[in-house]
């Protein structure tokens, strides 16, 4: 086993991957941009190095930089965490050079799967079904129309290095189509500078379910079940569950075994994740992409198999051979992950960065916390909202929704908005209860069904502001008087900052 | 104390005294409630009433404006003293006067997709703002022209600073 | 099911039935004592009615006004949580008599087992093994000697209403036996108004070890395995596991069958514990008896079974059919709790009431937080002094073990002195580490060996002291020349109280 | 500055700067640390030197006296300015004069087992304190007379409040 592992990472993966570290007895090194001198992965870490200013292409995205703290500190491997450099091929070979281990797949496996269109090429040639449409990218205009006659409406056109819902655009219509292919075409270059787009057929009711899997490097490879990541926000996740709702045992085996096929057409040997479209009609399900790291949902899949994918993944890297075999994966209950993040849900989810003044993170039975944050910690501007994670284990769905419901009501983040109260109210939504959703309903649907909710405690709430008002003057009343008495004639105003100060008592 | 009280759109009539040390006597229009209220943490506070328990999440976010968590729901309320209420009104301005657009947070502006001089509808994009890896449309809140544009493309702003005007159309 | 419970107790146990209940969909109603309006479980509570002074015998344990409050809040049933009230065969007829379901075990079984004469004496019939010793109370200085004599050295002296490690000693000669008679009996009448004791076999090496039951009113009954409770202080436990470390699958079925037999001797129909005394050398086990409520430690059983033990409780009062088979309870992985005391382990123990002023919960997998405590309370010095419990799930021992000593590495509690410590320094000892320990390892071996420990961060220690000290030093300056410059004459003294609040910055 | 540090009996020297802001030199007798020192939360610190990463917990408990939590290990620690350290010197007492024995915590004197005038040894007991159920155990630090007796049995006292007082034996 690695003695020493460096996470290039930060915020809560950071912190996940320090842990997991710690519990193999590993030593763990943190490296930190300027502004992150303050976060809790450089606090929990057993050594921390400075890389750089904030922007992260000068910090966390630079190679060299991390390559050199990986040699002064004599690591043995680094654990890319997701984002950052963790699907870059590149930055795999550059360790390797180094004679440092990556802690992920086999570079070759990130640039295949890296590419929709490479990975489409190579699962498709061992059978693993795909959206029907291109396997190459679209030439030109013509092009396009001659393949959209064959796929038929509504189509979709995506950028073939697309990814978190960007470069992707739904064709109802026929007169739709070259507009939306220059969109697509343009949108594409400006994200990913790359121009290459395909196109398929759109899924009816699309359902977002990937399988996880588990590959070593002797050939081993297991998937340990279903996510469902279909409670999307402008195409990005922001709660998944395992298992899925509408999932079977015979379902399951089936995109089990197509899972393990896709990653093993590239030698899979990491943890890794196959993501499917399913269609909520028809059941049929196609592969969409392979992601070849740590998802952020992970921890859902851990909740009901009771597998640390984290340290399985460090294992696998450091030559270990998996010891759960694919009849030892038994899930037991129902687990849902609330991504919380420094953004305002009444206020179109704009992000709140700023400083954390408060904080109750919810207890008991069935509860994780997955925080990057902490009391004190200022949110930096730079980086992903996603501040934590809530994870909710229940004996079944119906019990770790209620479970859920009651853990966001005692979860407290002060001094900026969160999207705490966007979980809590999903929760009491009757089609998500009813498992009855697609990756369009929290734009379309719930967004409706939300604004006009009830609100049976607004007495409740204007009774609380108006006793602190109360309070507020009252106490201000006082503090003049005392300044008046006490004080022998120093002017009153001089202290109105200090009175302000207290306002906020 | 009186008090009026504001939330969406909605006015309250309230009235409010300590009856003994942490216990109010609230009157909002005609109802009463004896109200337990005890300072759990900073700014978080614990509501009893009627033997209902409450925990209530208030903070003072701007003169006289209270943004309330409660049950995992959010209420913004305007508490004003009566008495002023009464000067503000003379003063009261809302949305038939010029509009300072503010940058709701530090970010860096990305685009500007109106200038000095243009009109604007109600709703319409003003600037993009960029912060936390995403972008952030700011629009305008009237109908109107925008009579000075101080963001300038590609600059970095903090949070409250005056990113542009918005007049009203005269009529 | 119920749509109204009454938790009539207070602190973590408080919030846990609160948690379970609200999962539940039942309505919760707290009482506190006037010191306890800021405890958690009044604000976690839907409804909340003051019973009285601090002091328990004046407000938990009077029962009359549970009852009264029960009737005005129209609850269904009331949950005692431990302690207090839940272990009062008087107060379960007393609600029977207000038509409240008490939420526990038939009167008549808490009667019989909460006496341990009576319970030997039930349990003895049907063949339960007992301590060697007697089924009735010890007569005089006579009788006592005639015993001794058919028990043989070492043997134990208990009161009969003994519990909780009070009125035990144990006699290795028979020059010893008269003196400790006497005082064991003066110890049992001042303890428990009662001097009924009597006499057994010392078992060596005792572990003590209990299966937790489930029997529902339809008289299906059921064991969900054991816990170790062998490390203790002062017969106070302080760290629970599960499984033990020294069970096996077939050792496991022969102690969950005497736990059944136990409890259907007095028709059992809640949740409830049976406790045994297991020899470390010869693994023989004897029954020593039955806890008729929720324990303490609970939760280590939940993290490895999957099963809410809290909520089964309450649906078995609602008079509902247990769900769960024998052949249906599977353990996995090991749960290890540490009691978390507001008491200083650097100084014997010494109960440290006050104000918590900063709060750090450790998060992550396999961690469970179940706190009666939050940043801001004040803990009171009327009550158990225990504050919350770290529950933490690992894989297998050695992985619950590195997790929880990673895990209570991140909690810090500040404003109060706490048992963290402690627990820290027992993940770190070998004989923990192997196993290998029973009752009397805490308050003999270990005490010897963490004296010993070694201290490598001294200098660090060191350097923060010294910084802290310099920073105060320079402030300090600094506001003293401030004032002098500003203030045109007002003497520096005056400040000083201003000053020296900036000290703990 | 200049500081005497103690902990356990050991005396260090120690020579504090700060070399940029935020950053410390350290000096402990012969050895230099360069200290990045960071407050992260009330009391809690986060100190990187030479890039080993620390949390550290520090209160000060007292007048000089330092409470340290490091990886789940407590460390008492006194930092005396070299000046005042020499100062001191001169009303050295320790355990050879008399002993003012407080109470550690809030609680009720549960009995006296020492009245006024008698002999005790060292760390024979001298009253039980109840606090939070438990008995807890007020020893004598030094062998001597108890020469005031001020708690009373079933009283209240508070933190820090005298207990008694124990003179050494004259020698």
């Amino acid at each position: 086993m690695f003695k020493k592992v460096l996470i290039a990472n930060r915020g809560e993966i950071a912190v996940r991957v320090v842990r997991a570290c710690k519990e193999l007895g590993i030593t763990t090194v943190a490296v930190y941009s300027e502004v992150d001198r303050a976060s809790l992965h450089v606090r929990v870490a057993d050594e921390a190095y400075c890389i750089g200013p904030a922007p992260s292409n000068q910090s966390y995205l630079v190679m060299d930089k991390i390559i050199e703290v990986a040699r002064k500190s004599k690591v043995d491997a680094i654990h890319p965490g997701y984002g950052f450099l963790s699907e870059n091929a590149e930055f795999a070979e550059l360790c390797a050079k180094n004679g440092i281990v990556f802690i992920g797949p086999n570079p070759q496996a990130i640039r295949i799967m890296g590419n929709k269109t490479t990975s489409r090429v190579a699962v498709a040639e061992i059978n693993v079904p795909l959206v029907p449409g291109m396997k190459e990218n679209l030439l030109d205009e013509k092009h396009c129309q001659e393949w959209s006659e064959k796929i038929g409406y509504p189509l979709m056109l995506k950028a073939a290095a697309g990814g978190g819902g960007k470069g992707m655009r739904k064709v109802d219509r026929p007169e739709e189509l070259l507009d939306a292919f220059r969109a697509t075409k343009s949108e594409s270059i400006k994200s990913f500078n790359d121009d290459a787009i395909y196109m398929e057929r759109y899924i009816e009711s699309p359902r977002h379910i990937e399988i996880q899997v588990l590959g070593d490097k002797h050939g081993n490879m297991i998937h340990v079940g279903e996510r469902e990541c279909s409670i999307q926000r402008r195409h990005q996740k922001v709660l998944e569950e395992a298992p899925s709702p509408i999932m079977n045992e015979e379902m399951r085996k089936r995109m089990g075994e197509a899972a393990i096929n896709a990653a093993r057409t590239v030698n899979y040997d990491s943890a890794g994740t196959v993501e499917f479209i399913v269609s909520g009609e028809s059941r049929e399900f196609f592969f969409l992409e392979m992601n070849t790291r740590l998802q952020v949902e992970h921890p859902v899949t851990e909740m009901v198999t009771g597998i640390d994918l984290c340290k399985e993944m460090i294992r696998i890297a450091a030559g270990q051979k998996l010891t759960i075999k694919q009849e030892d994966v038994k899930m037991r209950g129902h687990a849902i992950e609330c991504r919380i993040s420094a953004e305002d849900p009444d206020n179109d989810f704009l992000p709140t960065p700023g400083k954390i003044i408060g904080l109750r993170i919810p207890g008991g039975l069935g509860i994780r916390d997955e925080s990057g944050m902490y009391e004190g910690f200022e949110v930096p501007i730079y980086y992903d909202p996603l501040i934590s994670k809530l994870v909710v284990w229940g004996s079944d769905r119906e019990d770790a929704i209620a479970r859920c419901r009651r853990a966001l009501s005692e979860y407290i983040v002060k001094g900026i908005k969160t999207t705490i109260p966007f979980h809590a109210r999903v929760m009491l939504n009757e089609h998500f209860i009813g498992g009855d959703f697609d990756t369009d309903f929290i734009d379309t649907k719930f967004n409706m069904e939300d604004a006009g909710r009830e609100r049976p405690d607004e007495k409740v709430a204007i009774i609380s502001a108006a006793i602190k008002a109360f309070r507020f003057d009252q106490q201000n009343t006082r503090m003049v008087m005392a300044t008046k008495e006490d004080s022998g004639g120093l002017n009153p105003w001089k202290l109105s900052g200090r009175i302000r100060s207290f306002k906020n008592r | 104390m009186a008090y009026i009280a504001t939330f969406k759109d909605k006015a309250f009539q309230v009235k409010v005294e300590e009856s003994k040390p942490g216990v109010y006597r609230v009157r909002i229009n005609d109802e009463d409630y004896e109200v337990d209220f005890f300072k759990a943490q900073e700014n978080i506070y614990s509501l009893i009433i009627d033997n209902q328990s409450y925990e209530v999440d208030v903070d003072e976010v701007d003169n006289d404006t209270y943004s309330v968590m409660l049950k995992g729901d959010h209420f913004d309320i305007q508490i004003i003293d009566e008495k002023k209420k009464k000067l503000d009104k003379t003063f009261a301005g809302g949305r038939g006067k010029r509009q300072e657009i503010k940058s709701p947070m530090a970010g860096n502006i990305w685009k500007l997709l109106k200038n000095q001089g243009d009109t604007v509808k109600e709703g319409e994009l003003l600037i993009i703002l960029e912060a936390m890896k995403m972008e952030n449309e700011i629009r305008s809140p009237i109908e109107g022209i925008v009579t000075s544009m101080n963001a300038v493309e590609g600059t970095a702003v903090s949070a409250g600073s005056l990113l542009c005007l918005v007049d009203p159309h005269k009529k």
